[in-house]
């Protein structure tokens, strides 16, 4: 049973097509990989999919509801939610009202709400960070803290846009621990990720996409067993460099501002 | 950091509230003492709340200098004669900034705080609404002196006055001497703002009334920067003479433009403009034969014991100021000069009393011309002069025998100047 | 914290309660002009300063409520309560639907839609006769200096207790989630267009309220005064000067401007402008957060990718 | 059909007027992302200075040009250099608030410097205009005019292939991409502004030409700044130009059909209307 369903995406911005006509779909469940080289229109398609943007062509399904033309919160309403590439968070907020907010606008209430804050603060591992303004927090907090904001609202899809980037190794264990918790709970992921060992390790499936176009769809061995998707991405690096991408690797610029 | 800054904050709010609370109520007491006669140091204070900046601040220098004259020679010949004692007379002038809120506190600045209960207007008509609600509210009496809008007289208001016509009146004049000019066709073109309005509808109605055929009129937006269009829609209708009720930018700008778009006139005229210095600095050789509406020149027969004949008057203003006075500035003393009267005639200053013997001056005459104060504080029957540009300088050209000063009428088309 | 602030409160409402029986009747006129600019910059911190929208044409719904309710009262005869509670209400409509669209812009685009906007409404007053064209409305002289005290001091603190419910809830969150980051707050569910249209609103409502009792306090309405862009933007300065997004900086903004046009007014009569722009100049450069604003913090304000422009359209 | 023609004309003539004045305004908003509320007393500053060298040195506003360009442009520069720089990269409000600070300052100054009397740059060409085809040409409009085009090209110029002028552009798209291309930030605004400060006065030159002024007549300018930027594009070098003749012609069509006192609600609405369908006007680069 197919949770999200992309017919023939396209999305030119000005004269410049960025993604071409792709069309998957995401069985309810699963977690599925997102990679491809910098500019390949990862953070694009994420925006498409959650509202941010609008396609020039195509259509986008969750569940039976066309999502074309809704705005953004609609979408997030529906239990489609996102992080961004670029942390967004609320500077002006403190991280528990960051929470708050995204779990009050979806629903709880009263006891219940706080109850839900805390819970999600302990699972993002933040809760010795309540009461700091949002500007305050480091880049790696602002990662977990859009994560938790994004469980807020009781997702039944999550767009995962490089949450990882930035964690040091007992960080990433833990973070792939909370991802693993979190498919047990039933959420379907789309995890965009430049680790090849998260990605490998967590997803059933991987999506390759390589100057707009999908061009490999598949289990994650047989992805870094294909040779098309090795020369055109994995090939130059990640033979390269076995143990994955540097964390330190400049994030991509995203693409449209 | 911040505790330090919020807590200077607060001193320094304190601070002035309270310099202002007791700079207030320290002259309330002596308000106290002096509401009675308001002379206690043998002196009569009159408050006034005009303009210094802002948009208006070219008025209200006109009229600041127009009351400052006022003062001067009435202290200088002894002060006002006052049952039989002198007393001198203090102007006390605020900044207004041209806002009308502005006009309303500070006349309630200069009740209270300077226990002030007589009061001279400042210039254009929404700041004397303001500021004469304020003075109708406390009961004492405030002369306008710049502005002649209607509607300031049919609020049904006790304790104002003027010294201005209705500014409906301002044209007939001009309309009277176009007519023995021959001119038989007129365009009308105003602003969009009280008194533009009310002059160009009282201008328009006379000129109907008076067999003219009005062949075009319009309304502009106030600070309007291009009517080059307005011209030559106007130049179509081919009417014989352009009237223009507005600013004196405006003005400016009419006559440039009916330069520049060469469309002819037997005759221009303006309420606002001709009669001021400016006009013809600004325009040149541009400025000759353009008539103005006026409220005063120095030319007109009359006279009084203040400032003497019109002339007199000139001459001492210019000495004072070094510019000749328009209109502005005499029709401001003239409202000092009634306010003066009015407290001799009582023989008080107290403000019910020379509101009352404002109310009861009946008809008076002033170097400025003879008038009526009518039952709502307006002024009836002064007969109003035109002025013509010439040589750069106004030449008074009606009423009456002055008419034979007039040039140029019909005025030579542009490019035979 | 809770405490002092509750002491605070009350003390400042005693003295303003207090103030008429102290004093005379010109710190009751200043009184009144310091509660009326108050409220006035209460209503601007709602879109201004806690949704972060740079409103240049607060002024317009300023304008409205006096227009409106002296055109209801004078053409209509209606009582003029009743004149302006309608005034108020189709200000406050006005706000809502025109917030739509206008709320779309960022920035200095915004700014100049709403400046637009009441030079727009200014230029449709002029013109139509029932609003009292060019020439403006009269309304009778009536109340006294004391009611208009009371009434603007109560519109003044019934636009802080406003601000107050909305800066503690989650209402007042979700403003101050759009300011922060718009589409984060949309991808959280947010409904930012109805959230930001209603600040709008209640800023309008707000303002149009002080034009109603405004018009009847001076009994006459002049369009371009009560259309003046320097309205807004002493609305601005003041809300900026005590701290944007806080409770108390309208207020404390509005006293301190206050005082200061009123203490330059009275003691220099020539530069009491050149003062006010010095001053305006001082404070920016010295005093760039307000008063009671927050300290902009060292850490995390600048990051990658991100312009130092807060607000950059 | 000639009235009609004539007033298209007089409507293209008056957009060279206000494209010029917008000229700077757009300059400073496109790179510095500054909204200059002080820009028509600038302008206002420039006709007193080009009344004053023609009344007293007899210079021809024109021959003055080149110098109080040259004035303007270091005042320009050291006023940014010394004082919008402190706040320019914080608050958008601190800059808006620090220029009406300085609009107000400024208006003051020059109403103690030169009274609040009106005046006017007054030449004996003010006033004449040149007779063509059957139409009027104004001389001061259609030279504004034709200065705007020249101005407009060499802005374009400019910006395009000299260096300092790449570099402006450069800072134009984000303070964070120049400041890796090495560029000193401060220096490229204070040179911005020390540019578009020359160019104010140019328009202001123009307007002293055109109309009479006081220190009061700066605000109306900077309105119509305003509305010209947007309907021809922030910062793009024939975006005044686009948006003068845009506004000029549809405000003297406008003015003849409907009557000038619905002026303003054509000018507004119309920027309503822009701001909302187009909100980077008609040359701006596409909506993000």
């Amino acid at each position: 049973m197919s949770i999200l369903q992309i017919k023939n995406l396209s999305k030119d911005f000005g004269g410049l097509r960025v993604l071409e006509n792709i069309s998957f779909s995401l069985d309810e469940g699963s977690v599925v990989g997102l990679i491809g080289p910098n500019g390949a229109g990862k953070s694009t398609l994420v925006n498409l999919i959650g509202g941010g943007d609008q396609p020039t062509r195509g259509e986008i399904y969750f569940g039976s509801r066309r999502l074309n033309g809704l705005p953004a919160w609609r979408i997030a309403r529906l239990g489609l939610a996102r992080t961004f590439q670029i942390t967004r968070i609320f500077s002006d907020l403190t991280l528990d009202d960051n929470v708050r907010l995204a779990a009050w606008t979806n629903g709880w209430r009263g006891k219940n709400l706080e109850t839900e804050v805390a819970r999600l603060i302990a699972l993002t591992e933040l809760s010795d960070k309540t009461g700091v303004l949002g500007r305050d927090l480091t880049l790696s907090d602002q990662k977990r803290l859009q994560l938790a904001r994004a469980l807020a609202l009781k997702p039944k899809l999550l767009l995962l846009d490089e949450v990882m980037a930035g964690l040091n190794p007992s960080e990433l264990d833990r973070a792939i621990q909370l991802l693993a918790k979190l498919r047990n709970e039933g959420i379907t992921m789309l995890v965009i990720e430049h680790l090849m060992r998260v990605i490998m390790s967590i997803s059933d499936r991987v999506l390759v996409l390589h100057q707009g176009t999908l061009i490999a769809d598949g289990p994650p061995a047989e992805i870094v067993a294909s040779s098309q998707v090795q020369e055109a991405y994995l090939g130059r690096r990640y033979v390269k460099n076995r143990g994955g991408f540097q964390p330190d690797e400049p994030s991509e610029v995203k693409e449209g501002t | 950091m911040r505790k330090s800054k919020k807590g200077m904050a607060w001193f320094f709010v304190l601070a002035m509230s309270l310099a202002l609370i007791l700079s207030g109520c320290g002259s309330s007491t002596t308000a106290g003492q002096t509401a009675a006669g308001n002379s206690a140091a043998g002196t009569i204070k009159i408050g006034a709340p005009d303009a210094a900046t802002g948009s208006l601040a070219n008025e209200g220098k006109l009229v600041h200098d127009g009351y400052t004259l006022w003062q001067n020679l009435v202290n200088q010949q002894g002060g006002l004669n006052v049952n039989g004692k002198k007393y001198k007379v203090d102007i006390v002038f605020k900044d207004d900034q041209s806002n009308p809120t502005n006009s309303a506190s500070l006349t309630e600045q200069l009740y209270t705080q300077d226990g002030i209960r007589l009061f001279l207007s400042p210039y254009a008509s929404p700041n004397i609404f303001s500021a004469t609600t304020v003075a109708e509210r406390h009961k004492v009496p405030m002369i306008a002196a710049g502005g002649g809008a209607k509607s300031i007289f049919t609020r049904g208001y006790k304790y104002v006055f003027s010294s201005y016509p209705y500014s409906g009146e301002y044209l007939g004049s001009v309309l009277d001497l176009l007519k023995t000019k021959g001119i038989k066709s007129v365009a009308f073109l105003h602003a969009d703002d009280l008194f533009s309005q009310e002059a160009d509808q009282g201008g328009e109605a006379y000129a109907k009334s008076h067999g003219f055929d009005v062949v075009y009129s319009a309304q502009y937006p106030s600070n309007t920067t291009d009517l080059t269009s307005q011209l030559t829609q106007i130049a179509q209708k081919k009417p014989d003479a352009l009237i223009g009720t507005g600013h004196f930018q405006e003005a400016v700008l009419l006559v440039k433009e009916s330069k520049q778009m060469n469309v002819n006139f037997k005759a221009i005229a303006f309420t606002v403009g001709p009669s001021m210095p400016s006009f013809g600095q600004t325009l040149g050789k541009d400025s000759e034969g353009i008539l103005g509406a006026s409220l005063w020149t120095p030319d007109l027969p009359y006279k009084d014991d203040i400032f003497g004949t019109a002339k007199n008057y000139a001459k001492l203003y210019k000495e004072a100021f070094g510019v000749e006075p328009d209109y502005h500035s005499a029709m401001a003393s003239a409202a000092a000069e009634m306010m003066g009267m009015a407290i001799e005639k009582a023989g008080s200053a107290d403000p019910q009393k020379v509101r009352d013997a404002l109310a009861n001056l009946g008809t008076i005459s002033l170097f400025d011309g003879t008038f009526t104060v009518e039952a709502n504080g307006s002024i009836s029957g002064l007969k109003l002069p035109v002025i013509q540009v010439q040589n750069g300088q106004a030449v008074t050209v009606w009423p009456g025998d002055f008419s034979k000063n007039l040039k140029d009428i019909p005025l030579p088309p542009w490019n035979k100047r | 914290m809770k405490n002092r602030h509750l002491v605070f409160t009350g003390l400042v409402l005693l003295i303003a309660l207090l103030l008429p029986l102290l004093t005379n009747d010109y710190i009751i006129q200043v009184g009144t002009e310091i509660a009326m600019y108050a409220a006035l910059a209460a209503g601007w911190n709602l879109i201004g300063g806690i949704t972060g929208y740079p409103s240049f044409g607060n002024v317009t719904f300023f304008g409205l409520g006096a227009i409106l309710a002296g055109a209801f009262s004078v053409n209509w005869h209606w009582q003029y309560g009743l004149a302006g509670i309608v005034a108020v209400l189709i200000a406050g409509a006005f706000g809502f639907l025109l917030g739509l669209p206008i709320l779309r812009l960022k920035g200095h685009y915004f700014s100049i839609a709403t400046l637009a906007l009441a030079q727009a409404t200014l230029a449709v007053v002029t013109n139509v006769q029932f609003l009292g064209g060019g020439r403006g409305t009269s309304l009778p002289l009536i109340g006294s200096p004391l009611i208009f005290y009371y009434i603007m001091f109560g519109i003044a603190a019934l636009s802080a207790l406003v601000t107050y419910l909305i800066v503690h809830s989650q209402y007042g969150n979700t403003l101050l989630a759009i300011k922060s980051d718009e589409q984060a707050a949309q991808s959280v569910g947010i409904n930012t267009v109805l959230a930001k249209s209603t600040a709008f609103a209640l800023s309008a409502l707000l303002g149009a309220m002080v034009g109603v009792v405004y018009a009847i306090w001076q009994s006459y309405i002049d369009p371009p005064t009560v259309f003046e862009p320097g309205i807004t933007v002493l609305m601005l300065v003041m809300t900026l000067i005590g701290g944007a997004g806080t409770v108390a900086g309208p207020i404390l903004g509005a006293v301190i401007i206050g005082l200061l046009t009123q203490l330059a007014m009275a003691f220099s009569q020539n530069a009491s402008s050149l003062i006010l722009g010095l001053g305006i100049i001082v404070v920016v450069l010295f005093l760039p957060q307000g008063i009671l604003g927050r300290q902009r913090s060292g850490k995390g304000g600048k990051r990658k990718g991100k312009h130092s422009f807060s607000l950059r359209g | 059909m000639h009235l009609w023609l004539q007033i298209i004309l007089n409507g293209i003539l008056q957009g060279g007027i206000l494209g010029i004045s917008a000229l700077a305004f757009s300059l400073q908003w496109g790179v510095m992302n500054l909204i200059n509320l002080a820009h028509g007393s600038f302008q206002i500053l420039a006709a007193y200075v080009a009344m004053v060298l023609l009344q007293r040195l007899g210079l021809d506003p024109f021959l003055a040009m080149p110098l109080v360009f040259l004035i303007f442009l270091a005042g320009g520069y050291l006023l940014q250099f010394g004082i919008i720089n402190r706040v320019i990269s914080g608050n958008l409000f601190m800059t808006l608030l620090l220029t009406y600070g300085l609009d107000f300052v400024l208006a003051n100054f020059m109403i103690l410097l030169f009274t609040a009397d009106y005046k006017s740059v007054n030449t004996p060409y003010a006033n004449s205009s040149w007779h063509l085809l059957g139409f009027q040409f104004p001389i001061v409009r259609t030279l504004a005019l034709i200065f705007l085009v020249i101005l407009s090209l060499l802005l374009w110029l400019f910006l395009e292939y000299s260096r300092t002028g790449r570099a402006i552009r450069a800072t134009s798209m984000g303070t964070e991409p120049a400041r890796l291309m090495g560029l000193k930030i401060p220096k490229v605004y204070a040179l911005t502004f020390g540019l578009s400060s020359g160019l104010a006065a140019i328009g202001g030159i123009f307007f002293g030409l055109s109309n009479a002024f006081s220190p009061a007549a700066g605000g109306p300018l900077t309105v119509g700044a305003f509305v010209v930027t947007i309907l021809g594009g922030v910062g793009t070098s024939w975006g005044p130009l686009v948006g003068g003749l845009i506004l000029g012609v549809l405000d003297a069509v406008g003015s003849v059909i409907l009557g000038p006192t619905y002026v303003n609600i054509i000018t507004f609405g119309l920027l309503l209307i822009i701001l909302i369908l187009r909100p980077t006007g008609v040359l701006g680069r596409a909506a993000t």
